[in-house]
């Protein structure tokens, strides 16, 4: 263990360990949500919290998403640091009252008189066959509201740092988890370290495009690069990591050296927050592009259960080469 | 048993469809056979049972996450059941919905739902266009414990009165939500006893015993029929699966013995034990019964098997009318 | 009367500079001198009073958008609150909230709120915040009857009780969700019927009669402190002025003599009889009294008005910490 | 009244007007909302429709804005037409799960079974001094999800033309109106008449920039292209009208033309449906542009209550003129 730069976690177990490393770090940090505690999640991120920390500050909730984040709302304003949970990102539709009216807005309506440290945790993302309810990836709702801020981990190590940089912001963090990553290892730090909220990382350089993404399609761009390059196509991949702020000017210095974007994320193309990226790059960076940016996005449907047509629906790797070829030929 | 023999048959066949129906589901989705999640009805037989036998295609319900064992009891056919549960073209909803979203308009089934709580607010708009249209039917919502916690439920409980509308609104409390037991989710040991709140009849039923469950119906439901408004029905019952799939992910959130000791009070088990004691039907029919019908659901599990996969073209289909 | 003087003295004080500012705030508001949507607290001082008597700054409100009334009895000064209504930059927000969501965090109170029943879950967190800093205070959380069929209201209650927390829930019954009356949007008549289903009390008290709502909320508060979880009160009230502002549109939604009949009920009347029979406060020293702070409150409205308006530059402050 | 050319109405009457046609139409449509019975409104749109239709069909309901979609939801799919109108658009945050997870998704999920026929009317705008939760522009967040259709009526002609269409069509569909514009008047025929929805007006001809827009900045935009003509710039001025589906066609066709676009909203700039017509046009028409996309839209704040901060938040014809005449200074 003394090597840490070689220790692996799986993006489930960064979770884990970010929310230990808070709960350690800051007394008036406590986790709540729908079976966070007993059950330690649904999906094993916050395994063995409630073991080492308790049920004062592990809490197991109603299923009630709008009184889940009014205790966030409330527990934050009046001095703690809550981070809570909303298992699916789907759910939110049963809280953007107490989202987008209140946690959102509560600092400014009060002129700046309020602070609300709250940390939000919650999956996005489909490919596991759960169907149009519980698949989504709902981030441009929450990136259209000032006073919130985003993050959209790829990595374990990003997980980790994000969410512990997310638990230190004086600001409400939704970190968007994705769940199809969940098992997918890679290499976790032992004890805290930050990853600054609003900075974007270029995770492989190249020449010849800039993809631009975050969450789980940073992998898929990843794997379209690799494909690319045997053609001959050297794609710079940029991790936004934080959508809310967003770190454009890295994104626009690529692009000016690349001179060609592709967008991507898993979002409903139509109105995504890919719209907001490359309307971006194009006003920043008219004058060093050769093509339209181009986007890849989900198509205009709800994500469908079965697995064949969930296959035909997401974008992947192979739907990013062909974008980028496209652009390129 | 004021019953008549052909009505605790039906309730009984219902039920010994929704169990066998929901075995071979659970046994199949841990053989990787059935994609996503699956939450099984068995040991909840006894609701669904003792209220569609009250229902006809006009009633309309709503479901849950837990909702085959709904959709069976509503007349669903297996074929075209398991095939929405593999994702094949032939499914109820073409593949699109799955476990958590199948349903059957000509049956008046209005969905099983991935959303909990979400179900309510639907069958206000149902039991509202069944007064509006002057007909003489029901809405029936069912919806969990758990789901009585959302501010959802609170909405439709109290529009419902408020326009008398004839809704039966059916919590089954199987004493748990995921893996939260009810005490630590909510104060009150029965949610009927949110009715009063409202200003309608709040009624605690046993909801292992068929009969009781569907006495009680029926007077919420010619209450409904007459002009009087909903009632909160809650039926006290178990699921012997875990939360999704039959083992799960094998949480040690509830003990063994009591598992035990609600199994003691299977429903089905219950009945036979009745339908013999009266002569209605000896236990060697019943066992044949079950055959009969595990072999009606295997030829449904064929149906499916042999059924293709929606051509992807199909994606785009259905967003719009 | 078993309150000692200066408690009573206290109450009646705090009603008063209710009744002096919304009066003025209305009377601005329709000269044109307040812009956006002004609901004006007057009728139900004897709420607001009676609870926030007891309270310290210690102890966190959450408020509505009828909450001028609240943030006067929690200790708001006028100047900054008239200031905040006309949008000026030395308002208690700094001209960014507004009538909908004033606020003072000095003084425990966390906003009047534009989203009916978004105080409640607000309200558990503070309570919670309590509970888990192990202090000895309380939270309060105001709404209407029409909020009381959000659901929210209902996650918040919930909550609130299955956590035991220290919070009171405060239901005004006006009688009215803007221009619907209660028996058009519940079928219930009693909010705090609505307690049993959480599993805690439900007092229904006369709103108007400062003193009971005084020593229920006493009695709340108590329970609360003690660990023994929330309680609902519901105090029957009713607002004097129009949804919004003092004759507000104008329409026939309820009659002449049934505003009549509660002005009798007058809070600060009845109290004021009652300090009198009681020897406690003479009738003239009263008057006195509103004149004393009448002047107070001119004297805020100068202050507002005299205040500049916030600088444009600041529009993109506040929005984060 | 002979000369139905010449008749004038306020925008708010055109709603009420719109309704009565429907509710006269078609026997299965009914209305229902908080206020809508009674006080025919609180904006007036509903004045005197109980009288003419009974309490049978027009309906006031409790607070419950979860209720009041799952209302619609539910009646709708059992053979009504409802019209159910949600107050302010601010307050979907109380029933987005109901929009977003059952009427959006329930055709979809159900494999095409279910028909769902229901007018969702709402109000979105600042501008009244209603601060930050009564003066939201929400659009992207319906425009984002399959399966609803989502229109903006810039004028009292389109509000009644757009609300018999939504009326008619059987699919869920957004009116979204605004309240500054409540009572501006218009020329509006009497009788039925339909805005095909998906269709866009070019509302000023010009050949120098297209600003496309929609509700109630259509009226700033166009009065920004009379400043502009002062100066010898002609804008052309869509008013798309139809959010989604959108008619990109029309724009693309414009731009093509006038090389340069300009696309304007009121909504919050970062993360709008702005993103989305941008990305369209330079991918669309990328080799026709002289200059990037431009877009106007709300700044990065919630709505301020202060009328001298609202006024700053507020995009207007003179933000609209200064940035046109920046993209072709
Ligand atoms: C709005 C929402 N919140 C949370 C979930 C996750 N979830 C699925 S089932 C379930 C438990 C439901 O409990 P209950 O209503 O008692 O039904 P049961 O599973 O016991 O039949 C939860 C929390 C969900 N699907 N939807
Ligand atoms: C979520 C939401 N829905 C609707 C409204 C519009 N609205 C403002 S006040 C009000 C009536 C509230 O009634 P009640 O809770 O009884 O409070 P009162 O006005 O009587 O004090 C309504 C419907 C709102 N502000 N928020
Ligand atoms: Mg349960
Ligand atoms: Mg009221």
């Amino acid at each position: 263990m003394a090597n840490t730069e070689e220790r692996t976690l799986t993006y489930v177990a960064a979770v884990a360990e970010a929310v230990e490393e808070v709960l350690n770090e800051q007394e008036t940090a406590f986790v709540a949500g729908e079976d966070v505690a007993g059950a330690g999640g649904v999906f094993g991120s916050f395994r063995g919290i409630l073991e080492k920390f308790g049920s004062d500050r592990v809490i197991d909730t109603p299923i009630s998403e709008e009184g889940i984040i009014g205790l966030g709302v409330g527990s934050a304003a009046t001095g703690l640091r809550p981070i809570v949970d909303i298992m699916f990102m789907d759910f939110m539709g049963e809280c953007m009252d107490e989202i987008a009216n209140q946690m959102a807005k509560m600092r400014y309506m009060f002129g700046g008189s309020a602070k609300l440290p709250i940390t939000i945790l919650t999956m996005s993302g489909a490919g596991m066959n759960m169907a149009a309810q519980h698949s989504q990836s709902l981030e441009v709702w929450l990136c259209h509201l000032p006073g919130l801020k985003v993050v959209a981990p790829s990595t374990p190590y990003d997980v980790k740092g994000l969410i512990i940089a997310a638990s230190r912001d004086d600001n409400p963090v939704f970190v968007v988890l994705n769940k199809l990553s969940l098992r997918v290892s890679g290499p976790v730090p032992e004890g805290d370290y930050e990853i600054p909220i609003g900075k974007a990382e270029i995770v492989r350089s190249g020449s010849d495009v800039t993809v631009v993404t975050y969450s789980r399609m940073v992998s898929e761009s990843l794997k379209a690069a690799e494909e690319l390059a045997k053609n001959g196509i050297e794609a710079e991949v940029i991790d936004l990591r934080s959508l809310q702020p967003m770190d454009s000017d890295t994104v626009i210095e690529s692009v000016s050296k690349t001179q060609r974007a592709v967008v991507v994320h898993e979002a409903v193309r139509f109105a995504g927050l890919g719209g907001e990226i490359a309307s971006q790059i194009q006003e920043r960076a008219f004058d060093y592009l050769d093509a339209p940016v181009a986007r890849v996005g989900a198509p205009f449907s709800p994500v469908p259960f079965s697995p064949v047509l969930e296959q035909a629906y997401l974008p992947n790797a192979k739907k990013i080469s062909a974008e980028v070829s496209a652009l390129l030929g | 048993m004021s019953l008549d023999d052909a009505t605790l048959l039906d309730i009984h066949q219902r039920m010994i469809r929704i169990r066998t129906f929901e075995t071979e589901a659970g046994r199949l989705m841990e053989a990787g056979k059935i994609p996503g999640a699956l939450h099984l009805y068995v040991g909840q037989e006894a609701v669904a049972a003792g209220i569609m036998a009250q229902l006809s295609n006009e009633d309309w319900i709503t479901s849950t996450h837990r909702g085959h064992g709904h959709l069976i009891a509503k007349g669903g056919e297996y074929g075209r059941m398991f095939a929405e549960l593999f994702g094949k073209s032939t499914g109820y909803c073409k593949g699109k919905g799955g476990s958590m979203h199948i349903s059957n308009m000509d049956l008046g089934m209005l969905g099983a739902n991935g959303i909990v709580g979400a179900g309510p607010p639907i069958a206000v708009g149902a039991a509202f266009s069944i007064k509006y249209r002057k007909v003489n039917n029901v809405a029936v919502t069912f919806f969990g414990d758990g789901a009585s916690n959302e501010g959802s439920f609170h909405e439709a409980a109290n529009m419902a009165t408020l326009y008398k509308l004839p809704l039966l609104l059916v919590c089954e409390n199987n004493g748990y939500g995921e893996y939260t037991p009810q005490a630590n989710h909510q104060a009150v040991v029965d949610v009927a006893d949110r009715a009063a709140g409202y200003g309608m009849p709040g009624v605690v039923v046993d909801g292992m015993d068929a009969i009781a469950v569907y006495e009680s119906a029926e007077a919420a439901i010619e209450r409904a029929k007459a002009g009087e408004g909903p009632t909160l029905l809650e039926c006290k019952t178990y699921r012997f699966f875990d939360h999704v799939g039959i083992r799960g992910m094998g949480l040690a959130y509830r003990t063994d013995e009591e598992l035990q000791e609600w199994q003691k009070r299977d429903p089905i088990y219950m009945f036979e034990e009745k339908l013999a004691e009266q002569g209605v039907l000896a236990k060697e029919a019943a066992t044949k019964l079950h055959e009969t019908i595990l072999k009606e659901v295997q030829e449904g599990i064929k149906f499916a098997e042999n059924s293709p996969d929606p051509d992807p073209a199909t994606l785009l289909e259905d967003v719009y009318a």
